[in-house]
């Protein structure tokens, strides 16, 4: 490379310069990415993680709609003060039907990884809606539309078809029930047994306080309310998750 | 024009001869600092690659990767580290966790540690309903007051935290119901105006007595079971004083008339499942240490 | 050469060889700047600066500068300030662990670290302002860079000897005594490398304790490492890559560099008096010529290899040391000194177009980044001074400021800490004054020992202790009222006072 | 179609086969379009087909009207006796201005945001979270990528002596590229994105610009291969490596299965850790072809070129090209340390970001060392102190990356505001100055004008610009260490010291004076903005000398060696 002439004939040709430098480029990209799909401990055998469910996977295309990810990562590093902060470590099979990944790179607002369950439902209506009724020292925007705007469901199957070809195990009986098993899961007193059956551990209720309406903060509070909740870790030791 | 050498008349030195739009290049050496500097980081990559997990490579038709000399994986790093100050504490917390929570107070030592695991717990899991100070919000309680819906000495608060408020999924967990009385039809209008009327005369802020006299009968009826004959409340049903200057969800006229007509029954997650027992207590001793413990 | 020789040809000719090269004396490149631009592509890999000593008053600034530099940063980590028991009693620290700062009589709290962005704002700015005023003044005197290089050229000077000797050693042979000598100069590099790296460990950690610790072996792995790698690259940057790092690694020169105007005071040789340069006898006319003679004394001196008579250049760190070695010169000639001297270049037209030079410091910029500094320091000031006055013993709850209770009076929670200073428990009463009807009380576990708190014998005491006022009470004062918390030693009645707010409800 | 003219100069208003075809193309698209708001499945589908359709229209028009409109025009200027193509530079100088002024301004609103969040107005369209990816794609795509796209189209001719390839091409690269930005940016406010950092544009608006891309990088190559040099100049080296990079990272990263082909919505082709580690694949490298690459191949030609002197080193110039742009595409995993990202990825991140330091160096000491015969320019010319400026930050933020990507550093500094100081210290002050710089050579050399209107704008500029910058970075490299401590502060007995919250409200006082710091950015951009236009209107200053070339001011050294 350094020698003189071998350059010279790499800066008189336009191609072979466009070309070397393509090759070069690619390199790195390959020997690093690829391997990850095909080591398989990459992603760690455990039980419990499910894709989402449609009221979940509507209120995470909220999450992702509004930017969340801006200023909230989910991704908890195994470090001891994030896991003594916000809990066990993330594993990669907690995300591993997430198209796309919602790791994110900064923490204006704490880490969300394992915030299902860790708060109210009450909690999350008035923090949508002014977030500095209950957190005083909150930037957070306030989001009071969320709880005003209907729920737009009208594609949730289509948003289903696409992941099941990204490789996400959605099948047919999914697809097919995608609407009701939205609905059902917003609705008090719904028969969720269907939904229970195709989305273990979901959890069915109505998430904004109002029972007239599924709107937007309803599949949000859903989605928040699920994060982090489905693996059982005290089923497992550290070395289970060897990557 | 681009193939004759061509000498820059500052430092005298001939350049590569080339001229791009009146661009000419030198062509000086690599600063030797540089280029060093540059082996040296390319060396200790190497060294770096050979101590740590690096490289995938495939083996035995399987994909794997270098797993360097020492054998690191951060979340071994992680877990011991974690292990070994559950160990080193391990003493302290399972005094906290296994001793009546009294003794714990009386031990300034063990107070210590209970205290400080109990903020930290606190700031992380009930600061966002009850506020960083435990200031409590409408709604959410204060818990530096002197008023408690369901007890405030030690076994009341550590209940309270195990088992939570209204937690459906904890199966003792502490339940009761403030009806819907005008939403549910139980009452008229005018009649949740008088009642409203009569619950402001229990701490003395009635205008018009008519009224209260007139709600007095309808509390007697509906309320009295619950908040007792002079509206002081009962802890054991989780009903809330009425005749004192603390409001959960406001005190002014408007605020008790929703009260009344909608119900309220707020929620409060059980612990006892997600937090462990020493957390839990540490909790507990924190919680009354802040000004209303009992 | 004749016998004839004036005393300047003399000097020349010592010039020359001292130089070690062209003996004979030719014209010019009697001296080689090796960073000059014309030999600039030489440095394939480095060619060595031998800088010479010179005599002077930049050159005693300079000293002057070292010392002070130097002995703040040795001395600084072993300077006591008393701060009472459970506190470390070192006036400069840096407590990573605990999370403080302590500096003097401050203490800055994590909280508190904006301070520290106030600080590096104020000097990038002071920076801004004097770079504006008079170059690179920074880099010249009192960057580490600079000040550690002088000192490595001192020891470099002290074993191998002056410039020429120094160069003729280099050339030399490799012989016991050159050997000895080298040895010597890198010995004593390392060691002051060493005592570098080690002084800074001292700002983190109680510097004699530390010390014991490292001479014991005993010191955490860590102290260590940093010795060694602050070692490392102090003999690194000041011993071998020296003026290297300035030509290429700092970005300051570069952003300083675009701070000068034609305004500011740069080391710069006045061409205008100079030139014509050339050798000059003694006795011989003045007229016809420009002052200088040649002689290449700027040169020899320069740290950074380079010719001031070349003009600004990047790698001028304008040390004023040229000015120095051109004034001694000027004197020997008998012409006025100053032919190198700190000037502008506005200056440089004035007086090419005959006016008179004159000095313009009070100008937009200057007094725009004066006044930007005045203004930071000030907000910086005012909330020094604003700091809460109730940590040193009374620190009232923040959140919440006040809680209503349920038969509608108001509390206040206060965290109280007391020094005892004295090698012996001490009771204590504590009591509040200043505002009728408030009530002192403590949490519910504190036990029944009321208002007293025992403090141990040197050591800090805390109690939660909380006020209340009656709700109509607490309706007058209306916002907040101020409060006294007394202490009073039960044995011998001293006592001790702090003033502090006791907060209610706004009408 | 009648073709006359001079031999080798191109008229425009002729339509060539090509040009029918673009036209065409564009009637099919604008129907398309048509189709699909009529069809979409949601309103910001139907707003983008609408505006797809009205803008590939009016291109369709505008071929149209300029085969008609051929008699009304000249033939192409060529007293440079190469008939350079200005037209395209100039479009793309003014929108970089355009560009650059509403990122700036859309970063200090977030910026107050953070500092005062009642700034968010609790409404859906501007609130952090959608204004903040409008942000960065301002400033990246809009502002910085019209920089690149004006600068590669002067630079390329330039160096290669020949006129830009195309004749519709170029033109379809500027007004596609625009159509892109508006798309996004229209987009992020009604809440379209995929959510991924720096690439959050839909499915749609990453096809399109797929194809505008490819454009580009055809009309440069084929300009680089009908040049009238028989070497082709580094700086080109440089713009090539950005513009072929980003294709292929683009098209990486930006697989995605969409709903339907009337939705704006669309699913990530990738999952969890490997959709996260493509991301950072492409993140990083956005930073090291668009922010890097590209602004090198900037900083190689008006850097020599404004101060007259040669390159410093042509080998050095060889060596750093190849092991910058070999070794920056490994460097994407140090953004996942401590993650669910195996180890050993993690490790390769690292690595081979410490072994990318010296490289990017080289790019630092080329650029200063040119300089260095000219160092007297900078005190009389402030363009050339943004220039050299704008390589000292470049110098400064490529040793901390190296630093953060250290994985000890990385576990206190990652997640944090030092991150934002470190990324601001290179976009303020490297890529913003170094186009700053730029724009003030290209401006007056584009307009044929004798200078800029005013000099001591740009020196004015240039002050309130570098405050700004001060108070920015210093802001937010405290701020982030703070806030990294603060969340690993333990107290006595070991417990974590101070809750998330806390740490927010410790945040306070610098996020004001970071807004503080973007405001007196924001300013400079405008100080710039009025200087260009008045220099376009062909005003001078009268007050000013010149001081460039006046010879009162020239320098010592340069008498000297006169």
């Amino acid at each position: 490379m350094a020698k003189k002439f071998s350059h010279e004939t790499i800066e008189k040709n336009s191609i072979l310069l466009l070309v070397l430098t393509l090759i070069v480029v690619a390199i790195g990209g390959l020997v690093e990415i690829v391997p990850t799909f095909l080591i398989k401990s990459t992603i760690e055998d455990v039980k419990g993680v499910r894709p989402y469910s449609p009221l979940e996977l509507a209120g995470r295309n909220i999450y992702l709609r509004e930017g969340c990810y801006t200023c909230h990562s989910q991704m908890i590093r195994s470090l001891r003060s994030e896991v003594e902060r916000y809990g066990h470590y993330s594993l990669a099979a907690e995300s591993k039907y997430d198209h796309p990944f919602q790791w994110g790179s900064k923490r204006t607002g704490p880490d969300l990884a394992r915030v299902g369950g860790k708060y109210s439902d009450e909690w999350h209506r008035l923090h949508m809606e002014d977030p500095r009724a209950v957190v005083p020292e909150s930037v957070m925007p306030g989001y009071p539309f969320l709880a005003t705007t209907p729920l737009e469901y009208r594609n949730v199957k289509k948003g289903l078809t696409a992941l099941s070809l990204a490789g996400v195990p959605y099948d047919e009986d999914h697809i097919d029930n995608a609407r009701a098993d939205l609905e059902a899961q917003a609705t008090p007193d719904a028969d969720t047994d269907g939904l229970m059956q195709r989305y273990p551990k979901a959890v069915a209720r109505d998430f904004d306080g109002n029972p007239a309406m599924i709107s937007e903060l309803d599949a949000l509070v859903a989605y928040l309310q699920m994060l982090g909740t489905l693996v059982d870790f005290n089923a497992y030791e550290n070395a289970d998750f060897r990557q | 024009m681009s193939d004759h050498k061509h000498k820059d008349e500052v430092t005298g030195v001939e350049t590569t001869g080339h001229d791009w739009d009146g661009i000419r290049e030198l062509n000086n050496p690599l600063p030797k600092w540089w280029l060093y500097t540059f082996y040296i980081c390319i060396v200790w990559s190497f060294a770096y690659w050979v101590v740590m997990p690096a490289w995938p490579y495939l083996s035995g038709g399987a994909w794997t990767y270098t797993t360097g000399v020492i054998g690191y994986e951060q979340r071994n790093v992680v877990t011991n580290e974690l292990a070994a100050i559950a160990e080193g504490r391990s003493e302290t917390m399972l005094k906290i966790a296994s001793m009546p929570l009294e003794e714990v107070a009386s031990d300034p030592a063990l107070m210590e540690v209970a205290l400080g695991a109990g903020k930290a717990a606190f700031g992380d899991n009930c600061a966002p309903c009850h506020g960083s100070g435990a200031q409590g919000g409408k709604g959410f309680p204060n818990l530096n007051d002197d008023d408690w819906l369901w007890g405030g000495t030690l076994e009341d608060i550590r209940v309270t935290l195990t088992h939570g408020i209204r937690w459906d999924a904890d199966g003792d967990t502490r339940q009761n119901i403030m009806m819907a009385y005008g939403r549910d039809g139980i009452l008229t209008r005018a009649e949740i105006s008088d009642v409203v009327e009569h619950v402001l005369s229990l701490s003395g802020r009635s205008e018009d007595t008519d009224a209260a006299a007139r709600g007095a009968s309808i509390f007697a009826d509906q309320c009295v079971a619950c908040h007792g004959a002079e509206g002081k409340g009962n802890r054991e049903l989780g009903a809330p004083d009425l005749s004192d200057h603390i409001w959960l969800y406001g005190e002014d006229r408007a605020s008790i008339v929703q009260t009344v007509s909608n119900g309220r029954s707020g929620v409060m997650p059980a612990w006892g499942g997600r937090l462990g027992e020493g957390t839990i207590n540490a909790l507990t001793l924190y919680v009354h240490s802040l000004g209303g413990g009992e | 050469m004749t016998d004839t020789a004036t005393s300047l040809e003399l000097l020349a000719r010592e010039a020359a060889a001292q130089a070690g090269a062209h003996p004979h004396g030719d014209e010019g490149e009697r001296y080689t700047a090796v960073n000059s631009e014309k030999n600039r592509p030489l440095y394939e890999s480095r060619v060595k600066v031998y800088p010479k000593l010179v005599h002077g008053t930049f050159r005693k600034l300079k000293w002057l500068v070292m010392a002070l530099t130097l002995t703040i940063y040795y001395v600084t980590p072993w300077l006591r300030w008393e701060r009472g028991p459970d506190l470390p009693d070192q006036a400069v620290l840096l407590d990573f662990p605990a999370r403080r700062f302590y500096f003097f009589f401050l203490e800055i709290w994590p909280q508190e670290f904006y301070y520290v962005t106030g600080l590096l704002i104020l000097a990038a700015l002071g920076l801004f302002l004097v770079t504006s005023v008079a170059g690179r003044v920074w880099c010249g005197y009192a960057c580490p860079q600079t000040v550690w290089t002088d000192l490595f050229i001192y020891v470099e000077r002290f074993f191998e000897g002056e410039r020429a000797a120094r160069i003729r050693l280099d050339k030399s042979p490799w012989t016991l005594a050159k050997v000895a000598r080298k040895t010597g100069k890198h010995m004593t590099w390392i060691l002051i490398a060493l005592a570098t790296g080690g002084a800074w460990v001292f700002y983190f950690a109680d510097a004699p304790t530390l010390a014991a610790d490292l001479a014991t072996l005993e010191a955490p792995a860590i102290a260590y490492l940093f010795i060694g790698l602050f070692a490392l690259t102090t003999y690194t940057l000041g011993g071998i890559a020296r003026e290297q790092v300035c030509i290429y690694m700092c970005p300051w020169p570069r952003i300083q560099g675009a701070m000068f105007d034609e305004e500011s005071l740069l080391v710069s040789y006045k061409d205008d008096r100079g030139e014509k340069r050339g050798p000059h006898k003694k006795g011989t006319s003045w007229e016809g010529r420009g002052d200088c003679i040649d002689c290449g004394q700027c040169v020899a001196a320069c740290p950074m290899g380079i010719d001031i008579r070349d003009g600004m250049q990047l790698e001028c760190i304008q040390c004023a040391l040229c000015i120095d070695a051109c004034d001694e010169i000027m004197d020997k000639v008998e012409r006025p000194r100053g032919l190198i001297a700190y000037d502008t270049l506005r200056n440089h037209d004035r007086r090419r177009a005959g006016e008179t030079p004159r000095l313009n410091i009070v100008r937009p910029r200057t007094i725009l980044y004066a006044v930007v500094l005045a203004v930071v320091a000030a907000v910086m000031l005012v909330a020094l001074l604003n700091r809460s006055t109730l940590e040193l013993s009374v620190l009232p709850d923040r959140n919440p400021l006040f809680v209503t209770l349920s038969d509608g009076s108001i509390r206040n929670g206060y965290e109280v800490k007391v020094v005892n200073k004295e090698h012996s428990e001490r009771i204590f009463h504590i009591g509040v004054e200043g505002i009728d009807g408030a009530i002192l009380s403590r949490p519910a576990l504190a036990g029944d020992n009321g208002a007293t708190l025992v403090v141990g014998p040197d050591k800090l005491g805390t109690a939660r202790f909380f006020v209340s006022l009656p709700g109509d009470r607490a309706r007058e004062i209306n916002g907040e009222a101020d409060l006294k918390f007394i202490v009073t030693d039960l044995e011998d009645g001293k006592t001790a006072i702090k003033a502090t707010t006791f907060r209610g409800p706004a009408k | 179609m009648a073709v006359s003219g001079t031999p080798g100069v191109k008229l425009p208003g002729t339509m060539t086969t090509a040009a029918w075809l673009v036209a065409l193309s564009l009637i099919a698209g604008t129907f398309l379009s048509i189709v699909i708001a009529a069809k979409a499945q949601d309103a910001p589908m139907a707003a983008h087909a609408w505006l797809f359709a009205f803008a590939l229209s009016a291109g369709a028009m505008t071929l149209w009207q300029r085969h008609f409109s051929a008699t009304a025009r000249g033939p192409v200027q060529a007293e440079d006796g190469i008939g350079y193509n200005d037209g395209v530079v100039k479009a793309g100088t003014i929108a970089t201005l355009f560009w650059g002024v509403a990122g700036f301004l859309v970063g200090v609103v977030i910026a107050f945001q953070l500092a005062f969040p009642v700034l968010n107005f609790d409404t859906e369209f501007l609130n952090f979270g959608r204004l903040r990816p409008l942000h960065t794609s301002a400033v990246i795509f809009a502002f910085g990528g019209n920089a690149l796209i004006a600068t590669s189209f002067y630079v390329v001719q330039r160096t290669c002596r020949t006129r830009l390839a195309g004749d519709i091409a170029p033109w379809f690269v500027f007004w596609g590229y625009q159509l892109f930005i508006v798309v996004a940016a229209t987009g992020y406010l009604m809440g379209v994105t995929q959510s991924r950092e720096y690439a959050e544009p839909e499915w749609y608006a990453d096809l399109w610009l797929t194809i505008v891309w490819v454009v580009y990088l055809l009309v440069f190559l084929a300009t680089l291969a009908k040049r009238k040099e028989p070497h082709i100049y580094v700086a080109n080296w440089f713009y090539l490596a950005f513009i072929v990079t980003i294709a292929m990272l683009h098209i990486g990263n930006n697989l995605a299965i969409p709903e339907s082909f009337t939705s704006s919505k669309s699913y990530s082709l990738f999952p969890g850790v490997q959709d996260a580690l493509i991301q950072w694949w492409y993140g990083h490298n956005a930073v090291g072809f668009f922010l890097t690459a590209g602004f090198l191949g900037m900083m190689y030609y008006f850097v020599p070129k404004r101060a007259e002197r040669p390159v410093y080193s042509y080998r050095l110039s060889i060596v750093h090209f190849w092991s910058l742009i070999f070794l920056y595409i490994w460097a994407g995993p140090h953004h996942l340390h401590f993650t669910a990202l195996p180890d050993w990825a993690q490790t390769l991140g690292m690595t081979f970001s410490i072994m990318l330091w010296m490289p990017s160096w080289g790019g630092m000491i080329n650029g200063l060392m040119t300089l260095s015969g000219a160092w007297d320019k900078l005190r009389t010319d402030p363009v050339i102190r943004m220039l050299v400026v704008s390589v000292a930050f470049y110098g400064m933020s490529t040793f901390e990356g190296p630093v953060m990507s250290v994985k000890a550093v990385n576990s206190l500094s990652h997640y944090t505001d030092w991150t934002i100081g470190h990324v601001h210290s290179g976009a303020l002050g490297w890529v913003g100055f170094v186009s700053f710089g730029a724009v003030y050579c290209l401006v007056p050399w584009l307009w044929k004008r004798e200078r800029l209107y005013s000099m001591a704008l740009v020196s004015w500029h240039f002050w309130i610009a570098t405050i700004g910058i001060v108070l920015y970075i210093t802001a937010m490299w405290v701020s982030g260490i703070l806030q990294g401590l603060m969340w690993r502060a333990y107290d006595a007995q070991g417990f974590l010291e101070y809750s998330f919250a806390e740490t927010v409200a410790a945040m306070h006082p610098f996020y004001v004076i970071r807004g503080l710091g973007g405001v007196l950015f924001l300013l400079g951009a405008l100080v710039m903005v009025y200087n260009c236009w008045m220099t376009i209107l062909g005003r001078v200053r009268e007050s000013e000398p010149l001081p460039a070339s006046s010879p009162s001011a020239a320098p010592v050294g340069a008498l000297q060696s006169a």
